[in-house]
């Protein structure tokens, strides 16, 4: 079995169907359309990128130009399907272990030098080699190559034994860890995009515009730090006459009012997420004047409360129940978020693919109802069993942020409202916030997740024994079990099936966190850009866009 | 002789919380062409407050011209527009302050201080008011006039402040000059010379000038006429000859008596004038002086004497002349 | 002088003390109450004044007078115009602005005061004391002035949120670190100025110890600067509130100050005007009626100002 | 007159520093003593240190160099405790009446801080009756005591600043020009005032003034002073009667006379030549630019300051 | 003079370098680490990435490698935004603050000295009062209102302005009122209260027995006296306005070091914090010294070379 990348032309057009795309697609006409407009994308960045070093990079701000100035082995079109990127085809071994892919021959870098497995070989190897400054945070997203870990903590010390080789200049064999169904989506990651080798011999190669070399649609033209990133496109790209637009304008306006104004003067084509904000209490009034250009869409994104599951009385299961029942999320996404969010019930959003749908359309999230009266009663069990008199006052926090702020105010009255709880709400600065939050030093916290990669995997192993990113104190022996289970499993249905009860032992009988939606990108698009989206995971594509 | 300056029934009254002060209560009296006029009196009896009123000079609020006419060259002064004003400041009147030290802007070369007025009023560029400038500094007898020209008020000593004062009044030639006490802080021989460049402008320029002070000395110097005031009213008038050999005013007499003289024993203590001037606030109904003079009488409480002319030039208000008090006297 | 009876009678000496000048009855007031029947007969201070009182009155009672409380949240009235139910709208969690707005003034008002005795206490002496000695002193004091004020204060306010509780004190030690500076740099350009003067020498030929000289003579002729000074401190005080609360310094959520009701209410701005204008304007309305009130104060304690 | 030196002052000088090299020598080694109970008249040209060498003698400025000694107590050496002590003692009226005056305190307080430094009034009422006491003392009206010093004339001020050397009770008061804004009739009130105050009480008084004929009427002796150097000193009487000093016989010439017979007569030394400047003196004595005797001699040497006659102390060459 | 400013310099450094040392222990104080991340790296990467930038060491020889580096005039190299020198990320943003706040400084001295300057002239009087009102309104509504409404209000209802952005000479408009907007009311107010103050002493009476206009008066009589505390204002406020305020910046779009500060603080960019920090120390001393040697021009009373004639 294995899933062919489509060789014929990889036309964005024909590959994708959302119905925003019906009204056009004679792209035969697409000459007289470029003739007419200049085909300048802008939108609003946000802030400057910390690093784009595909190797360094880490945030949504720096993935979201290098996904346009990089390409992989895959790229991921807007149903989080992988297609063929550099790679034009590829073979999965029957151990789902072993992947081979064949790079197109015509694949080249914006110096004109062609793209080459080494071109690969060299950027996975500089990511997890050990003596690599800076050491790449991100690392640990290539440890699904065979040896990968062990050779980036020094367990190991050749490279040639982690399980990437290239057989030739074209060709790439991939030798995995464990089986791992998402492995294909994981490639258009930019840990796993090329770099060019030219750049070996200066460090700061990816700190200026200048010295940048990249395999994308586009190439960076022009970066006044904090100001202004300019993209243009990138004529070496083998697919450069799908390539409609000639230049990417990127600000970076940290506040939300002004990327509207600047939307609404026209300055930018796009508004909102992922790359900016656009202010929730316009959101309802956007809805009204502009429904054409306001485009609400779903990502693989939960928002959730913490509770410190080591600290009374947060570590009894009907007191984190009973709070989690007395929260009416209808009211909250309606009329406090405002942003077309959906109550969320369990911890893996919509979006991510499951079996053979999406996971969420197979396993629904009906772990638990809002009730307050059953709330109340839980709480009264719940504080018999630790022998409490009444509920002690307790502190939600979440980090500085005005949604996060009006969120937690708004929880924080259902509960005094329904549960006659005193709650203190006390937020934080970024930095000072995480470290109450890994540090378990919080009551109730505010945290949110979004995928890596299509796999529910990606939320359920959060909260293992001893995950990194277990800041909830949780330890459950038979959680863990499941969640060990299913990674190594192979078959699709059983590992869906175990990450389902996972799932339900965390939110249903645990209630280890607390849901309460699932995060929507919203985001306004100008009326004649056509083919620009946001994908499953919020990653913001532009690169077959073009304006009409 | 024309009078270049009249001053007629002038009343100037301060407002303060307690009541009004009434530092000049109707005063009368003209400044020649070529004149020197002295004004001798107390201190506080309202020589400044008169001499800042002709150039309007005084705050108000709290000060407030009540009454009465200056007349400058027939203009009324009180009445003229403040633009007209100006430009008689400095140029056809200076005037020299008593305060020297607080009377110069302390952050502006004394330099500055006196060219700006050459240059407003006589349009000299910038270099040739300093030179005229220096030269002033050397006619008031400061030395090394080039060095002091960029000085600053603090600099200096009283009395150069003082003759900076002078410099910046004299530096447009006015054709009257108004002098409060322009050599208290001055040695005589300095003294004597701006009492000589006083005269020679007079001399020049048919300058006319009212001086006030209190060295009686100088009076007799310079000044062709004399006007003693007390408590906010003139109480006589007269040449120097008429005031000095002649005084009719028990005020005046008193003055004249506590002078110092060099022959005199040290001793022998000086004959002031006791008690103190009333107040302003609340002015006597009748002669100011009374509750201070020997020869009071009982009219002197309570109504206010009228001037009574002794010669053409000679007035002074006081009941002692009128025929009445001798009779009853003898 | 028309018709003066004049009789012999009238022409007899009298001694001197027979017509002593009849005393004027002493009204002897201290220069305090003068500045005080000064400043109260200048009514742009006095309306400032009553403004003032009036602010702090509403602070007071305002969140009861009406039926709603500031925090409950109501979800279906979210962002309503003002009207004759709430008086000020309601926010974007329905809750009653009015209330909001007289809880906010607690918190702002006490900030901004508090403010303004940092200012005065800190400030003034600091400031006096490194303009009046001068030399090495100033030198030293200038320059640790000058570190404290380059040590960026967000620093200062991270660390603070991880030492104290957030609260209204925090705040105010917030505001002590370095909201007294600038004050003290405008002291001190007063002072270097003014110590120099005859007055000063005068003072000290009476053997006038420095604290003297400080704060009789030379600080009461800085008022001017002092009180515009001190006029700028309240308004950046309450916004520095806003920042701190931001950090999470600040007021306990969901009580608000009017810093932060400003803040959370800019978004909005165009299209709920109101949640933005209340704040707004009461803050304006201190800060006018502060300064009214300081430049009446001020002329107040000029005496050459007397009317 | 009893009782030896009150105040030594020897070898004083005061400079300024005036920028770019400059030094203004404005008190260039004076050196001369005051006998308890003696008042001390020193005059001068207008600049020539008077009022430095005062505000030096009180360490008011720091001096240059120098060496005042009150009492036996070297001034320049005492520590901040005792100089309080001591500036109890030695008062100045100032010669500039109204900057030396608070413009933001009533007159009350100008007087009163002198006593509530000192801590001699010991209630307010007390205060109250000693300031408005000082105030009739030198010829104000008690009442305007609450009154600012804007609104007073110029004399009125520097009575102010007379009670106020006067409200502790010094022992030795430098009065600088302490009556020359004073009508005639108010300073012979003053100079009475001062005169029973010395004999009451012992006072000592260094007078600077321009009025020669006040200086002679109260001084013992009379100092001579030009450009920041004492030319002459000596008793009042003979000091005037036969000057020796080519500039004090100018100065006695010059002395208005308040007649205008006399004034109309009199012959006076008219100095001429160049005006010095403190900050280049001329060489050798420095009255030679203006002396009309002045010889090769005064050029080169600097006159010693010397006893020509008994009690008569002289600089000149020519003497 | 030379050993005056040698003096000067001494303090200079030494200042410089206890701001680094209190800035230093207050960054280490504070929560965090440049490599937080609500994703956990692993802790191997975490530790790597520490030691690479020394951060594994005792907090003294971290300190003292800095200093050293510090000495040779190296501010190291931004721990966040890797591979960037923190002296060219200063060198990237500043100017535009730079250019910005020279624009906000002559704005505000020149429309708040005349507009105080009015306001003492016709003290009590209408213009006095409505000047004082508007200069109210400058300093309680707070720069970033004004300028959240003036970019609403010219730059996308009226479009008379840029929305965001400096890149035409009248993009500046918005920004430097939003900016200057509170020095212009408080320096009016403070050349208000002074200059009343200097209007009423005996000099000016003497300038006006001089016959000068008014104009002329307040111009160089009465502004010399009175401007010293706007000039002690301005020290401090050239060096806030001219290192960029992050309100401004992040409304307007400006990528100037104000913003870039905040970043760093909020990134906990060590190196970058305290590079921009020793700057901002560097740049407010050295205003701060030039108003010192403002006072002295301004007031000649006021000496230099500091306290000959201080108290006994
Ligand atoms: N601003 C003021 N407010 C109240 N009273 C004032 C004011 N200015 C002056 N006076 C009063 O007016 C009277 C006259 O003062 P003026 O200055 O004219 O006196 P003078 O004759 O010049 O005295 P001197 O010789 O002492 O200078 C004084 O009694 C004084 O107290
Ligand atoms: N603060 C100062 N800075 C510079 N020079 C000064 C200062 N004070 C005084 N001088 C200079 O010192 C010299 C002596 O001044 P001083 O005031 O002692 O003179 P004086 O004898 O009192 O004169 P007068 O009789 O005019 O008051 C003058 O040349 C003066 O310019
Ligand atoms: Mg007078
Ligand atoms: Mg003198």
């Amino acid at each position: 079995s294995s899933s062919t990348g489509n060789s014929s032309s990889p036309n964005p057009d024909t590959a994708k169907d959302s119905p925003s795309n019906t009204d056009n697609g004679d792209k035969k006409n697409e000459p007289s359309k470029g003739s007419d407009k200049e085909q300048v994308f802008r939108f609003n960045l946000h802030s400057d990128p910390p690093s784009l070093d595909p190797g360094l990079s880490q945030d949504t701000v720096s993935s979201s130009i290098l996904n346009a100035m990089y390409e992989g082995l895959v790229r991921v079109d807007e149903n989080a399907k992988p297609v063929p990127g550099v790679a034009e085809k590829w073979e999965e071994s029957p151990d789902h272990k072993k992947f081979t892919f064949h790079l197109r021959k015509d694949a080249k870098w914006s110096n004109g030098d062609p793209v080459t497995a080494h071109d690969f070989i060299f950027a996975w190897e500089r990511v997890l080699n050990p003596k690599t400054e800076p050491a790449p945070p991100y690392a640990y997203q290539l440890y699904y190559f065979k040896n990968a870990e062990a050779y980036n903590k020094e367990k190991i010390n050749d490279f040639s034994q982690v399980g990437v080789k290239a057989l030739d200049e074209h060709t790439l064999e991939i030798e995995l860890e464990a089986p791992t169904s998402y492995f294909l989506s994981l490639l258009s990651f930019t840990t796993y995009y090329p770099v060019h080798k030219s750049t070996k011999d200066n460090s700061k190669w990816a700190a200026e515009a200048n010295t940048m070399i990249s395999n994308g649609p586009f190439k960076i033209s022009e970066w006044k730090h904090q100001n202004l990133l300019e993209l243009a496109k990138n004529e070496h790209y083998y697919a450069a006459d799908t390539i409609k637009f000639t230049k990417i304008k990127a600000t970076m306006v940290q506040d939300s009012a002004s990327e509207l104004n600047m939307y609404e003067a026209g300055d930018i084509d796009f508004a909102g997420h992922p790359t900016g904000e656009l202010p929730t209490d316009q959101i309802p009034v956007l809805k009204e004047t502009k429904p054409d250009e306001l485009q609400i869409q779903g990502i693989a994104s939960s928002y959730y409360y913490l509770f410190n599951n080591k600290q009374a009385p947060f570590n009894n299961a009907n007191i984190r129940k009973a709070l989690s029942m007395a929260v009416d999320r209808k009211l909250i996404t309606d009329k406090v978020t405002l942003g077309g969010e959906q109550p969320a019930f369990g911890i893996v959003p919509p979006g991510i693919t499951g079996n053979a749908d999406q996971y969420r359309n197979e396993v629904k999230d009906e772990y638990f109802k809002e009730d307050v009266n059953e709330a109340k009663a839980l709480l009264a069990k719940g504080l018999s069993e630790l022998g409490l008199k009444e509920m002690p006052e307790f502190t939600l926090g979440y980090n500085t942020n005005d949604k996060h702020k009006k969120i937690a105010q708004a929880v924080a009255d259902m509960w005094s409202k329904n549960l006659n709880l005193k709650v203190k709400i006390e937020n934080q600065e970024w930095g000072v916030y995480l470290k109450s939050r890994t540090s378990l030093n919080y009551q109730v916290a505010r945290a949110g997740w979004t995928t890596d990669y299509n796999d529910p995997m990606s939320f359920i192993d959060l909260y293992m024994t001893g995950s990194g990113n277990n800041d909830i104190g949780y330890n459950n022996p038979e959680f863990d079990d499941l969640v060990k289970k299913a990674k190594t499993s192979v078959d699709s249905k059983e590992r869906m099936d175990l990450m389902a009860k996972a799932e339900k032992i965390l939110i249903q009988d645990d209630q280890a966190i607390l849901p309460l939606f699932y995060y929507t990108s919203v985001h306004l698009i100008k009326p004649g850009v056509k083919n620009v989206f946001v994908d499953y995971r919020g990653m913001f594509d532009f690169t077959r866009g073009y304006l009409e | 002789m024309q009078p270049i300056l009249e001053v007629n029934d002038l009343q100037v009254s301060f407002h303060v919380r307690a009541g009004e002060v009434q530092a000049v209560r109707g005063i009368q009296f003209h400044v020649n062409e070529g004149e020197a006029v002295a004004i001798v009196g107390e201190s506080g009896c309202g020589k400044s407050v008169t001499a800042q009123s002709i150039l309007r000079l005084l705050p108000s609020p709290p000060s407030r011209v009540k009454n009465g006419e200056i007349r400058f060259k027939g203009k009324d002064l009180l009445k003229i527009k403040e633009r007209e004003m100006q430009s008689i400041r400095g140029k056809d009147i200076g005037m020299i302050f008593q305060d020297p030290m607080t009377s110069l802007n302390p952050t502006m070369t004394i330099g500055r201080q006196i060219s700006e007025v050459l240059i407003k009023h006589q349009n000299l560029s910038a270099a040739q008011a300093k030179k005229r400038a220096i030269e002033m500094l050397s006619l008031v007898g400061i030395p090394n006039p080039a060095s002091r020209f960029v000085q600053y008020p603090h600099e200096f000593s009283g009395g150069m402040r003082q003759r900076a004062m002078i410099a910046i009044a004299l530096a447009c030639r006015p054709s009257l000059l108004i002098a409060d006490e322009p050599t208290t802080a001055l040695d005589v021989t300095i003294q004597a010379q701006i009492l000589r460049v006083m005269k020679d402008l007079q001399r020049e320029f048919g300058t006319s000038i009212i001086l006030i002070t209190h060295d009686l000395g100088i009076v007799a110097d310079l000044c062709d006429r004399v006007i003693v005031m007390y408590a906010g009213k003139i109480v006589e008038t007269g040449t120097k000859w008429e005031i000095f050999k002649n005084p009719q005013h028990p005020y005046t007499k008193g003055l004249l008596r506590s002078l110092p003289r060099l022959d005199q024993k040290r001793d022998e203590a000086l004959i002031p004038i006791y008690g103190t001037p009333p107040d302003l606030l609340k002015p006597p109904a009748g002669c100011g002086f009374c509750a201070r003079c020997d020869e009071a009488m009982r009219i002197c409480i309570t109504h206010d004497p009228d001037a009574t002319s002794l010669s053409a030039s000679h007035q002074a208000n006081c009941w002692l002349l009128h025929p009445m008090a001798k009779e009853v006297a003898q | 002088m028309q018709d003066i009876p004049v009789t012999a009678d009238h022409f007899k000496k009298t001694s001197i003390d027979e017509h002593a000048a009849e005393a004027i009855e002493r009204e002897s007031i201290s220069a305090w109450r003068d500045a005080w029947l000064r400043l109260r007969s200048n009514w742009i201070a006095m309306t400032g004044l009553v403004c003032l009182v009036l602010l702090i009155l509403m602070a007071i009672i305002g969140p009861f007078i009406t039926p709603y409380d500031y925090y409950t949240n109501n979800l279906e009235l979210t962002n309503l115009p003002p009207s004759a139910e709430h008086w000020f709208g309601t926010d974007d969690l329905g809750r009653d602005m009015f209330a909001r707005t007289w809880m906010g003034a607690r918190i702002s008002l006490i900030v901004g005061f508090s403010a303004a005795a940092i200012n005065l206490l800190m400030g003034v002496i600091y400031g006096g004391i490194m303009g009046y000695v001068g030399g090495r002193l100033d030198n030293v004091m200038n320059k640790v002035s000058e570190i404290i004020y380059s040590v960026p204060d967000l620093l200062v306010a991270i660390l603070l949120v991880v030492v104290f509780e957030p609260s209204i004190t925090t705040i105010i030690l917030a505001l002590c670190v370095t909201g007294w500076i600038n004050m003290a740099w405008i002291v001190r350009g007063q002072m270097m100025q003014l110590k120099n003067q005859e007055f000063v020498l005068a003072s000290r030929s009476l053997g006038a110890a420095g604290s003297r000289i400080l704060f009789r003579h030379l600080i009461p002729n800085s008022l001017g600067p002092i009180i515009v000074t001190l006029t700028l401190a309240v308004p950046s005080a309450i916004f520095s509130e806003a920042v701190l609360s931001f950090l999470g310094l600040g007021v306990q959520l969901p009580a608000a100050s009017w810093g932060t009701m400003i803040n959370d209410s800019l978004k909005a701005m165009v299209i709920y005007p109101w949640r933005l204008a209340f704040p707004a304007l009461f803050i304006s309305l201190t800060m006018l009626s502060f300064n009214m009130f300081g430049d009446g104060l001020r002329d107040a304690l000029d005496p050459k100002m007397k009317k | 007159m009893s009782g030896g030196a009150l105040l030594e002052v020897n070898q004083l000088r005061k400079f300024f520093n005036l920028g770019r090299g400059n030094i203004l020598k404005a008190v260039n080694d004076v050196s001369f003593t005051i006998q308890r109970g003696e008042t001390l008249g020193m005059v001068g040209e207008s600049g020539c240190g008077k009022s430095t060498a005062g505000r030096t003698i009180l360490r008011l400025y720091e001096p240059t160099q120098g060496q005042v000694r009150y009492n036996g107590t070297d001034i320049y050496r005492v520590k901040r405790g005792q100089m309080k002590a001591l500036r109890r003692e030695m008062q100045m009226i100032f010669q500039d009446p109204y900057a030396s005056l608070n413009p933001r305190m009533t007159i009350t307080d100008i007087i009163g801080e002198a006593l509530d430094i000192h801590g001699l009034a010991g209630s307010r009422s007390a205060r109250k009756k000693r300031v408005e006491d000082l105030l009739d003392l030198v010829g104000l009206n008690p009442d305007h005591a609450t009154r600012y010093p804007h609104e007073f004339s110029g004399g009125q001020r520097q009575r102010i600043g007379i009670a106020r050397a006067l409200a502790v009770d010094p022992k030795f008061i430098i009065c600088d020009e302490p009556i020359s804004a004073l009508d005639v009739s108010i300073q012979a009130q003053i100079v009475n005032l001062l005169q029973d105050l010395q004999k009451q009480f012992g006072l000592t008084y260094l007078f600077i003034a321009h009025d020669l004929s006040m200086v002679k009427h109260i001084s013992d002796r009379v100092a001579v002073m030009y450009l920041g150097k004492m030319v002459e000193l000596s008793d009042s009487e003979s000091i005037y009667a036969e000057p020796l000093h080519p500039y004090t016989r100018a100065l006695m010439s010059s002395i208005p006379v308040p007649d205008p017979e006399i004034e109309a007569q009199k012959e006076r030394i008219v100095l001429s030549g160049e005006l010095p400047s403190p900050i280049h003196p001329p060489s050798g004595c420095h009255f030679r630019t203006r002396c009309p005797l002045a010889s090769d001699r005064c050029a080169q040497a600097e006159p010693p300051f010397r006893e020509a006659k008994p009690g008569h102390f002289v600089a000149c060459h020519l003497v | 003079m030379t050993r005056y400013i040698l003096v000067k310099l001494f303090y200079l450094v030494v200042s410089l370098w206890i701001l680094a040392s209190v800035t230093f222990l207050l960054m280490k104080a504070i929560p965090g680490d440049p490599f937080m991340s609500e994703r956990a790296v692993p802790p191997e990467i975490k530790a790597r990435l520490m030691a690479q930038y020394g951060l594994d060491k005792p907090l003294y020889e971290q300190y003292f490698i800095y200093l050293n580096k510090l000495v040779h005039g190296d501010l190291g190299i931004s721990m966040k935004m890797q591979d960037r020198e923190v002296v060219q990320a200063i060198r990237d943003s500043f100017p535009y603050s730079l250019r910005l706040g020279i624009v906000a400084i002559i704005v505000s001295v020149a429309v708040g000295v005349s507009l105080g300057m009015l306001a003492a002239l016709r003290h009590r009087k209408l213009l006095d009062t409505s000047s004082m009102v508007l200069a109210v309104i400058g300093v309680s509504v707070p720069s970033f209102v004004l300028a959240s409404f003036f970019q609403y209000l010219f730059g996308v209802k009226l479009k008379w302005f840029a929305v965001v952005g400096l890149n035409a000479p009248l993009d500046y408009v918005l920004p430097t009122i939003a900016l200057s907007a509170l020095p212009i009311a408080f320096i009016a107010r403070l050349t208000r209260s002074n200059m009343l103050e200097v209007l009423h002493s005996d000099y000016i009476k003497t300038a006006k027995s001089k016959g000068l206009t008014a104009g002329v008066i307040v111009r160089r009589h009465v502004l010399r006296n009175g401007i010293l505390p706007v000039v002690t204002y301005l020290g401090p406020l050239t060096a806030n306005v001219v290192t960029g305020s992050f309100i401004i910046e992040q409304i307007f779009g400006i990528g100037g070091l104000g913003k870039v500060f905040v970043i760093s603080i909020s990134n906990r960019d060590y190196s970058l914090i305290m590079g921009i920090t020793i700057f901002y120390g560097l740049i407010l001393m050295s205003a701060r010294f030039l108003t010192d040697l403002a006072y002295g021009f301004i007031d000649p009373r006021i000496k230099l070379g500091n306290g000959k004639e201080k108290a006994a």
